[in-house]
């Protein structure tokens, strides 16, 4: 066992899958000999040489149109973003090229786009977003939110191997803030399309995924002590596909549900989510579901106005607790 | 070249045909007037290259092995068709025979065939790739990206720019104020080239040109074809924007399959017999393939489910679909 | 009084904000000369000039991107999509560049984004799409979209006149298939922002817009005249900014509500409808709130399998009686 | 123009010692070295004018007019700043003073910015707009698009192609295969020349006659100025993969600063007290700019609701913010 950040436990998967498969290749910004803008690949391009870990111009677009075609070839690119808020620069080519490939022309698309997402680093507009609303509308791809160390290492393993898109956000506020014990031998994998109960509960559910978790679980934790209520936290982990299963038994056995996410609030997926929850388990609710979420703006750059704007556990914990009472 | 000439200007034909019976289900594009350049440009590759054809290069798809009669399937929405009725026209492929489809968005294909041929380079295969682009598509932002990527990665690449004078009812004029599209290529420093599009043997000896530079190693380049769409942008176009004269003007005296002709009886390289074995061959051809597809069914409805992800290859999506009652 | 179709009451509308406003400008693909791919700025360029009615290069993310900087010197814009579809290439300037403005930076930006969106027509997955759900989730944007002639004709007149950028959803099944008799004199506006009750019901509320108001128009007569039950059909016009309270107030009457959309399901504008109305209306609601949706698949092109993929007023009918039966 | 640079020299190395402090919160991004072509380009300009910056053009913004203590506050995220901490460094605007502030994604300026200058040539006034890029951001698919669109439609912009040698780890040489970034003008058919960036001077006098051109209808036009990033890509960047030799040479041999003072001393155009007091004026106005804004306050977090869409202005959005209990 050794202790690892998220960062960490991201970079040894990818540096794993890197030796398993000469197949598995690296493009993107500044990830070659700088390693990438937070450091994910440092060391990769000594290791695997400039064939394999490909320092790209700025064409988000391109970058990914070009994953995909080396992917069509047998490849297996994994491609990142500096920062995920410029894949909206390959929202075309991801949503319209890779995500249709299978269907309409039955092509093998087996590429992964990662990148540092999410807010509560005074990133401001433009280095805080978290686009995961704006690609799962999109059928054909995978999107996959680690929380944590652990599920950074099994899910980026698990991507490289789908036969699938996959489109993997990282948060980079869990970089270097989340630590875990993990094992050294064994390989990791996280299946892809699984939920996790991080914490059992039988009162009211929590539904969420990535940063928030640790919002949820903290969430858990103070009202667990001031109001003696059991929360169960379900960490989604994938977001397509949705593991509607493990969403439905948790309202069955608590039958209140908060869907709590980072990103702003209007078309954000919790909606899918209610929506689901409601077709499939009705008769099980006893209160309505409820949403903890961004307001609906940009991430502003002030502190005061960032922490505003972003979900706060003490908004979690309002929220639980006016469920619970309901 | 004469064959495939022939071919693709009679399936065109045949095409239309079906497209006033209502069989032809979707839009109908054509490329008369400008087959020569789709033809003798993929005449310049080799089994194991791979191109990526645009709406108009139907006779790049038949030069590298696609049949007539998976091109009137695929404009038919037959089941039988190459993506079971999924997709329309030329969008199908076969890496095998060494072609990718296209999709809609234009300029998107060439970071695709980047990434083809970025692979090749990477596992050192001595295989190249060959993309078409409109006047009209060289404007997007992926042209720009894509073409940047091959070059500074000098993977072996081909892209022939067809400056067929319009991009739907908008002339070359308004797309860009270039004059010369090869000058495109100076952006990305990579060699860029014109050649007369409706001269076959120059579009042939100039792609064959660049496809060994990009077999030995020598990375991207650019070809501008220089020719002239004839149709409308699609059939129910009636190009009132476009100069009569014109449009006869090329018809008249620069048409490429005319030329080809010329040349052929000039150089004594085929006769007018050779010819007509030719032109017979394709019609008896095209009569077969419209009798063996005609009648195929039209795909069944619940088809449409399937292979939006290798796995779960298919899921039960819609609840309502199966209420009861 | 006169007949005009869809499409003639939408260029009508811009024709006459043309003539009200030296300042509102045409921009696209070939909607000067040809007068539009479908027609709709037909005589325009003759009218109004080249210096108004502008031919533009094959360049969606520029076309919006000079529209908005246009607008920002006073100008008022309006975009042309030759197809919805392509406005994806254009998804990071919208929401990027064009949705932040104001808040980020104070800067005003009134635009409008219209083309031609939507299916029925075997357009294949190219030319068919509906991608209102990849802005919906984007706050700083309106979207709006007219399902009758009359609103086609007062949604752009008002689109045009707003200070905010709106994107404007025609449908181009219906361009040449709905007419209505308009008054020539008077003149049409339709507020962003109001939802229209199509049909007075009050045993179910369909939930919809666009050209799905006339199959859940058919169902309400179907279900009139087969159950004897008593269906509201609401049609949204806006979906940003959403008519809470329309819906709310429908729903309190009724009970029982269907959303209906052409879209794909997963993360489609439904969710949101029903998170909103689980939030707001929980204890109003006699049964779960239902979805009629397209299949989460790209739109395919052969008729038999569009048919199958797009919602049909079959699919309406048989959910509908579903919720009047629970 | 001494003035300037030194302003922009100096304000920088304040912004430096107020991020060492922790009081610039987000990442702070540096010019040192080529602030010559920002402040030698935006002089070109006049009343009435536009210019997009990008993160090194301090200079341009504060020859345009921005006054250094709204930069500390944009930095300092201080609610009294242009964008009432909303946004980060230079991105805010003045149309009078004749900025556009930009956003991150790189390129997405360059259609705004044609926009702009449509307008401009619609309504027949005599303005120009002046736009930013770097070596970089000239890989974007929205610099094409926006050049592209600029250029057909013959509007009065100027491109400065900022060829810096370095966008973030990046070489130019691996950004793109043209060595000279000035090429790429003749993809779209519009003049491109190449001047020494740090020379101010050669600056002024190139942009001087590209906006006067673009103001007299002669259209688009680019510009690449060669100079040289000598910080890190921002302040946290330790700069390995730049040749320590490299920097110094151009620290050493090529300042623009340095040169500029060269040749004001060389042709007796200045004297070495008048740069004194050009030097103290600055240090005194810093030392002015920031006690006046050091104590500012932060933004309250309620403000960051309003202004989203100018209607309504603002609304009530989040029902869990109001739950009572
Ligand atoms: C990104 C994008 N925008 C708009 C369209 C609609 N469209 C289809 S073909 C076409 C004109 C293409 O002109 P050109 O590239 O010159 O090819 P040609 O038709 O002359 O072969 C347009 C505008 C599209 N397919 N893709
Ligand atoms: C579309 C996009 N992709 C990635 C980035 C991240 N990024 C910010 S600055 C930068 C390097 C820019 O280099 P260059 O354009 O040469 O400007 P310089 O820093 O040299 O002034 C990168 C990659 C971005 N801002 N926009
Ligand atoms: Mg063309
Ligand atoms: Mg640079």
């Amino acid at each position: 066992m050794a202790e690892v950040t998220y960062l960490e436990a991201l970079r040894q998967g990818l540096f794993e899958e890197m030796e398993r498969d000469k197949e598995v290749l690296i493009l993107g910004q500044d990830v070659g000999k700088y390693g990438g803008a937070f450091k994910v690949t440092e060391g990769f391009q000594e290791r695997f040489g400039e064939a394999r870990v490909i320092d790209t111009p700025i064409s988000e677009a391109a970058i990914v149109g070009a994953a995909a075609g080396a992917a069509h070839m047998g490849m297996r690119p994994v491609v990142e973003m500096q920062f995920m808020d410029f894949i909206s620069c390959a929202y075309d080519m991801l949503t319209n090229y890779v995500a249709t490939a299978r269907y309409r022309a039955g092509l093998s698309t087996p590429i992964v786009v990662r990148g540092p997402s999410g807010g509560y680093v005074r990133g401001g507009p433009f280095h805080s977003q978290n686009p995961e609303a704006a690609f799962f509308h999109t059928p054909g791809l995978k999107l996959v939110c680690p929380a944590t160390a652990r599920d950074a290492k099994g899910l980026i393993k698990a991507a490289i191997r789908d036969d699938d898109p996959v489109i993997y956000f990282e948060h980079k506020y869990l970089y270097r803030r989340i630590k875990e014990d993990l094992p050294e031998g064994d390989e990791i994998l996280t299946p892809i399309g699984q939920a996790r109960v991080a914490n059992e509960g039988t009162d009211l559910t929590i539904v969420t995924w990535s940063a928030m978790v640790w919002k949820a679980l903290e969430s858990a934790e103070i009202i667990e002590k001031e109001d003696g209520a059991s929360v169960e936290v379900l960490d989604l982990r994938t977001l397509l596909p949705m593991d509607d299963e493990a969403i439905i038994a948790s309202v069955r056995k608590t039958n209140k549900v908060l869907i709590v996410h980072e990103d702003t609030r209007t078309g954000g997926v919790a909606g899918e989510i209610a929506a689901r929850i409601n077709e499939k388990a009705f008769e099980w609710l006893d209160g309505p579901i409820m949403r903890v979420t961004a307001h609906d703006t940009p991430v502003p750059y002030a502190p005061p106005l960032e922490d505003f704007v972003l979900p706060q556990t003490e908004d979690v914990v309002k929220s639980a607790r006016w469920l619970l009472a309901y | 070249m004469f064959y495939y000439l022939t071919l693709t200007r009679s399936l065109e034909q045949r095409l239309v045909n079906l497209y006033r019976q209502g069989k032809v289900i979707g839009g109908l594009y054509s490329s008369l007037g400008q087959e020569g350049e789709s033809v003798a440009s993929a005449y310049a590759l080799q089994s194991g290259d791979i191109l990526s054809p645009l709406i108009r290069n139907l006779g790049s798809m038949l030069v590298m092995g696609a049949r007539p009669v998976e091109i009137l399937r695929q404009y038919m929405a037959k089941q039988t068709s190459p993506t079971a009725g999924r997709e329309m026209n030329l969008h199908f492929n076969d890496f095998d025979l060494g072609y990718l489809g296209q999709i809609s968005p234009l300029g998107d294909m060439i970071p695709v065939m980047a990434g083809i041929c970025l692979s090749f380079k990477v596992r050192g295969e001595p295989r190249v790739g060959l993309v078409y682009i409109g006047d009209g598509g060289a404007s997007t932002g992926t042209f720009h990206e894509g073409v940047n990527f091959a070059a500074v990665q000098a993977v072996p690449l081909v892209v022939i720019v067809e400056h067929n004078g319009w991009a739907y009812s908008t002339p070359t004029a308004e797309q860009t104020a270039t004059l010369r599209l090869a000058d495109k290529a100076k952006a990305y420093g990579i060699p860029g080239i014109t050649v007369d599009g409706n001269d076959v043997l120059a579009v042939y000896a100039a792609t064959k040109d660049a496809v060994a530079r990009a077999r030995e190693g020598g990375g991207t380049s650019l070809i501008e074809v220089v020719t002239y769409r004839r149709k409308g942008h699609a059939e129910h176009d009636d190009q009132r924007y476009q100069p009569k004269d014109e449009i006869a003007h090329w018809a008249d005296t620069n048409d490429p399959v005319d030329r080809y002709v010329a040349t052929l009886l000039g150089q004594g390289w085929a006769t007018d017999d050779d010819m007509d074995a030719a032109r017979q061959r394709v019609r008896a051809e095209l009569d077969v393939a419209v009798a063996e597809c005609e009648d195929d069914p039209l795909p069944e409805g619940a088809m449409a489910l399937s292979q939006v992800y290798a796995s779960p290859p298919e899921e039960e999506r819609l609840w309502f679909r199966r209420l009861d009652g």
